[in-house]
């Protein structure tokens, strides 16, 4: 299974070894997050309901690869991945998630909206599809500073159903903004199938009616999503290029909200998730790496994980005459 | 006040359910639809088992596409079908705005008498455990700023189907408020079919020295907030609105013309809230008498925090709106607040509506 | 040139000189109507913002002709076209506009909320776009209905920008609703032309990606635009035939909003007008009928007309006590 | 109350678009954009000439999609940037309320003052020759429920220009809101820049009878009322709030305590709208004296109808205003009205702001 699936992603030749490494590191620091998060959740000191990405790191850590630092990313409720994807800072967002002074968002967000600025982490909104128009907007800004930075906005299936999706794609590519559209296309809204949502799979057909190019991953390969990602945002980096729009189909392992599974439930299978498993873009990046380099990585991760749920544990609440802090800015 | 018939106790989640079962039982033209109604969730429980009992055509899900269901709810609607339209949080209402505001309010008058809108938009308040500033927002005062919609905010099992039942058979858009901790809470509701119709507010508890108006939720903290003040001595009395538009300002009126003090409670911001316009209603009656002391408490005018200490803080409580009665009846003795113990116990107080 | 247009049009074998005439008395009708009401403006007895649809008859003419008189339409502020083409009636129309009791809407709606429910004929609206979920509500209970009714939604090429089309379309197609939906593109909204607002023309590929055909005509022809809106309404009669989707290319003539003729304005050329003048389909139509019949046409239109105005300036003014009628219904 | 420097007279709609000009001109991070505003009428004039001053990368319009337009703008705030947003009918931003209420108001709190929405957005009530239900309404009672936006009304040229440059400076989501009737107004304003801040009301004029309490357009109606009422003798204070959030109710109270008697003639429906609070604000101050008489007026609690003699009786007007005032004043002399002659006078007298 390990040659196998060697063979399968390492067909991307642009890839150096310390590419595999650093994007190794980030999808299982995104995993084994969550996956700490889910563990903790029974004890209730995560005050927040928390979305899981389990499953579907490989999106925002392929296409954050390939943004500079400076280059800006919106996210959604389900937006640790991507947070952690662009580096955004890990004590601050478990802080987040336990409603302390020190989070992300000094505990006025919580899970749903997780914010770095300094990494150009737009904020997270519990309203499906209403980042996309502020991510166009910060592009509109990008553009006209002329500094060839892009923004990446990363969001559902479900959004797509959303008619501000559709009137910020005519309006980007009315005016060639920077930005890169990813659909994170895991099949379901909550417990609704796309059967139910949409009447035609074309979605990619229907965003290059607006003159966008755009692209579909069906299988979750993080190496194509970063190829992708790559080639889509090279023409946006020069000013001239419109946006680009790139779907990625990819499987939420866990329930929609909340730490466990829920192949019970009645709404799908377990067979469905089984692919994805054998896919799974974290064991499969693994095992391209040595023994030990893995083991260095996976050993760091514990240690920056335990220290950021420390963080969080022994951080203060934000004090009660705080709450009208920031209601306007002055 | 209404007596219930029937020894029953219902769960307010149980209650919407019957309520919608039975009407569409009793009346075909009835469906349910809204992102989630079907799955095994059933809106945490409140659309559970319809699309069994009636099928995938009149109990469906949708696309997430807020404005254009809000738009085929009016046209089924003027087609002569009667849709509830269902909305897990009252947040996302704002996606549905302009056909609320501009088409639903406005049709049978602004085409001349010539269509009706019979439809019902269910929609569910969300508090704690982090829901945060987007999941946790009672806007019912923007649709009470609108002719030609109706808005009631059932604080109980009983008044939950009694009001269900008025929605439904109303010719009108009805913007039916639910809040997701009354779900759990029972009453006693009877078995048949009957309406809780708009025009009517309840008193839920007697009491001569000042009138508190509790909307929604707030009707049960009102009412805790009654049993602490009573170990002062101070005897409070609670009215719940039910329906907000229409207001049923006359019973207010009538309580404060006795008591001489007002405290509204809501469940939403204060500025050009529910608790605004009760206050402006009293304020200018010619029926009010003269020198009545009034003040309103609800979310403090922030966002709202997820942190637990802020969360705490932003909502009214039975604690505070006892502090505030206290200070209203016995402005000399400053200060005066329940005991801790007994008003953290004043949560397991169980209140058995109908009031 | 008579004989020219008559070539051009008569290529479709299934319409009857009988249809001939009946189409040509709307479209005239029509014209007649929106110039009586230009003429009578400067007068001041039309209190309501007028939005002429002259020079894009046909499109309303053309598929209310192969509709069913329980068939429903929905329409927009501009909206006196189609409301006519439907069978609105005509002297409740023009009381309407001076907003007088016998109006369609009782004086309550005015020019841009024309009704009239018994031919089934659904209110506009003045915000852009509104009206096209509300039509896709009412095909939803024609489907449930199953009578093979059909709904078709009139609205203009701006209208295509607002998310809430895409939305109507994708659960239209979804559910396989009985909607014609029909873009009256006349390349404006308000002075604004499509380069400023789309990204690109492709819009029946767009609504081709949800499973709904398409169709464009792109020369206002009246007998093309009812072959095909003939072709489209027939599979939706049946039931499992879900939507369908014309694009009608028409030219505005006169001004936005208001009586007068606007090429002196700077947004666009009196040239561009021309092409359209020249294959004016009332014209046209009128040519293929017999002198006398069209003479006769002519007459009647112009006596129903007269009397119209007629009976609208001599209808009362709601009175002031009956502000409060119909705020909620009984 | 601010003096004028100036003695030039400037209309409404030229104020606002000098302070537009005079900002972008300042600062390179403001931009116009919105449907139509770079049409050759250019949002009834108030935006022309600005993309010839400025070009097309500041000054451009959109496609009609109000609400994703609304999210570029926020986008576009949080990135530094200043926009000004236009829309040339109230009634359309119903289309916008999700981005303005969940995405706008929250963001600086609900990301912990990470991000600011320095963001102005205007747009206008419309009114007469059949404007009709969907192009009249004035929705800014639901703005102002919301924390976190800032309302503003200005009701003459010289506040339009200064509440402009405020509004634009201020790094918070600004409502701006703006009445058709008053674009031909004049006032006297200074060609410098200067800015009207929030929190501020203005007394207009004068009286110890009654508070007037006039919002957008009607302070001028008030100021007409006030005329009229002065024949029989009646003083009546005209005060305009200016900004509606924050609101400056003290100024208020402090008329009021002086007067006895409030009445506020809102652009609006009552129903939680402005006029509510205020009523509210002035009934629950511990500073307000007991027993204040209060009223409002507002737009009849109907959609509004085209028809004129419908559309007559939908608006307050200074003859209806002035029987309130009179009715207030002078109980006794039951239903004063003014003359029917000078009341259609009054619509010629002349008021030049800042009052
Ligand atoms: C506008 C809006 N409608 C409904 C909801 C309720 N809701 C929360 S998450 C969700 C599913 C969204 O699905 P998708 O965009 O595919 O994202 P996923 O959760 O699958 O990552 C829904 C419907 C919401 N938050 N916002
Ligand atoms: C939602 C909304 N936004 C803006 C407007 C202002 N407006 C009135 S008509 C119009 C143009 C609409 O263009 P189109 O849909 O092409 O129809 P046309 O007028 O060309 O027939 C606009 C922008 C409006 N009425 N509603
Ligand atoms: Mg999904
Ligand atoms: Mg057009």
């Amino acid at each position: 299974m390990g040659a196998a699936a060697r063979a399968e992603v390492s067909i991307v030749p642009e890839v150096l070894p310390a590419d595999l490494a650093s994007i190794y590191r980030k999808l299982r620091l995104i995993r084994r997050t969550e996956e700490e998060i889910a563990r903790v959740y029974p004890s209730d000191q995560i005050k927040s309901p928390v979305h899981l990405s389990i499953g579907q790191e490989s999106v925002p850590v392929g296409v954050c690869d390939v943004l500079r630092p400076d280059d800006v990313i919106s996210t959604t409720y389900r937006g640790h991945a991507a947070y952690l994807a662009k580096g955004g800072d890990l004590n601050a967002m478990i802080a987040e998630l336990y409603g302390k002074e020190t989070g992300c968002a000094r505990g006025r967000g919580g899970s749903m909206h997780l914010i770095d600025m300094k990494q150009y982490i737009l904020g997270g909104s519990a309203v499906v599809g209403t980042t996309i128009p502020v991510a166009v907007g910060y592009a509109l800004a990008l553009q006209r500073e002329g500094q060839g930075r892009v923004v990446a906005a990363f969001f559902g299936d479900g959004a797509t159903e959303e008619g501000v999706f559709h009137e910020s794609l005519n309006f980007a590519a009315l005016h060639r903004l920077p930005v890169l559209f990813v659909c994170e296309n895991n099949f379901y809204a909550i417990h609704e199938p796309l059967e139910k949502r949409w009447s035609s799979r074309q979605l990619c057909e229907r965003v290059r009616t607006y003159g966008i190019p755009a692209w579909q991953v069906a299988d979750g390969n993080v190496l194509e999503i970063r190829r992708l990602a790559g080639e889509a945002i090279g023409p946006l980096r020069t000013g001239a290029g419109g946006p680009a729009f790139l779907e990625c189909q990819v499987y939420r392992w866990r329930e929609h909200v909340g730490p466990q599974e829920d192949y019970e439930s009645g709404y799908r299978e377990r067979s469905e998730l089984e692919p994805w498993q054998e896919r799974d873009q974290v064991r499969l990046l693994g095992d391209q790496l040595g023994a030990a380099e893995r083991a260095g990585i996976d050993a760091e991760i514990e240690s920056v994980l335990a220290a950021a749920f420390q963080f969080a544990e022994t951080s203060k609440f934000p004090a009660a005459p705080d709450l009208f802090q920031n209601v306007y800015a002055e | 006040m209404s007596t219930p018939n029937s020894p029953r106790l219902l769960h307010y989640v149980d209650a919407l359910r019957e309520a919608v079962s039975q009407e569409m039982e009793r009346d075909a033209r009835v469906f349910v639809f809204g992102l989630d109604v079907d799955d095994h969730r059933g809106i945490q429980g409140s659309t559970l088992g319809l699309q069994e009992e009636f099928g995938a055509k009149r109990v469906f899900t949708t696309p997430l596409s807020e404005d254009a269901m809000t738009g085929v709810a009016i046209g089924a609607a003027m087609a002569g079908l009667r849709p509830i339209h269902v909305h897990i949080r009252m947040d996302f209402l704002m996606l549905a705005m302009n056909q609320l505001i501009n088409i639903a309010a406005k049709a049978h008058y602004m085409y001349g008498g010539a269509v009706k809108v019979p439809l019902v938009v269910r929609s569910m308040i969300g508090k704690s455990w982090g829901q945060g500033a987007q999941h946790s927002q009672g806007l019912y005062g923007m649709f009470m700023h609108v002719p030609g919609l109706k808005v009631v905010a059932p604080s109980n099992a009983y008044d939950a189907k009694g009001c269900m039942i008025a929605a439904i058979r109303d010719d009108n858009p009805v913007i039916f408020v639910e809040h997701r901790l009354l779900y759990p809470t029972e009453a006693y509701v009877p078995e048949e079919l009957f309406a809780v119709p708009s025009g009517r507010a309840r008193r839920c508890a007697k009491g001569n020295d000042i009138t508190l108006v509790g909307i929604s939720n707030m009707v049960l903290e009102c009412l805790r907030a009654h049993e602490l003040v009573a170990e002062a001595g101070v005897q409070a009395e609670v009215i719940d609105p039910i329906w907000l538009a229409p207001l049923d300002i006359d019973t207010i009126i009538e309580s404060v013309n006795r008591t001489g003090r007002l405290l509204v409670a809501d469940n939403a911001w204060t500025n050009c809230g529910a608790s605004a316009e009760i206050l402006a209603r009293v304020s200018e009656s010619p029926k009010t008498l003269r020198g009545v002391q009034m003040a309103r408490l609800g979310f403090a005018a922030t966002t709202c925090p997820p942190s637990p200490l802020l969360e705490q803080e932003y909502y009214p409580n039975p604690a505070r709106i006892a502090a505030q009665i206290h200070q209203m009846v016995r402005p000399g003795e400053t200060g005066w607040t329940p005991d801790a113990a007994r008003a953290a116990l004043a949560y397991q107080l169980q209140f058995r509506g109908p009031f």
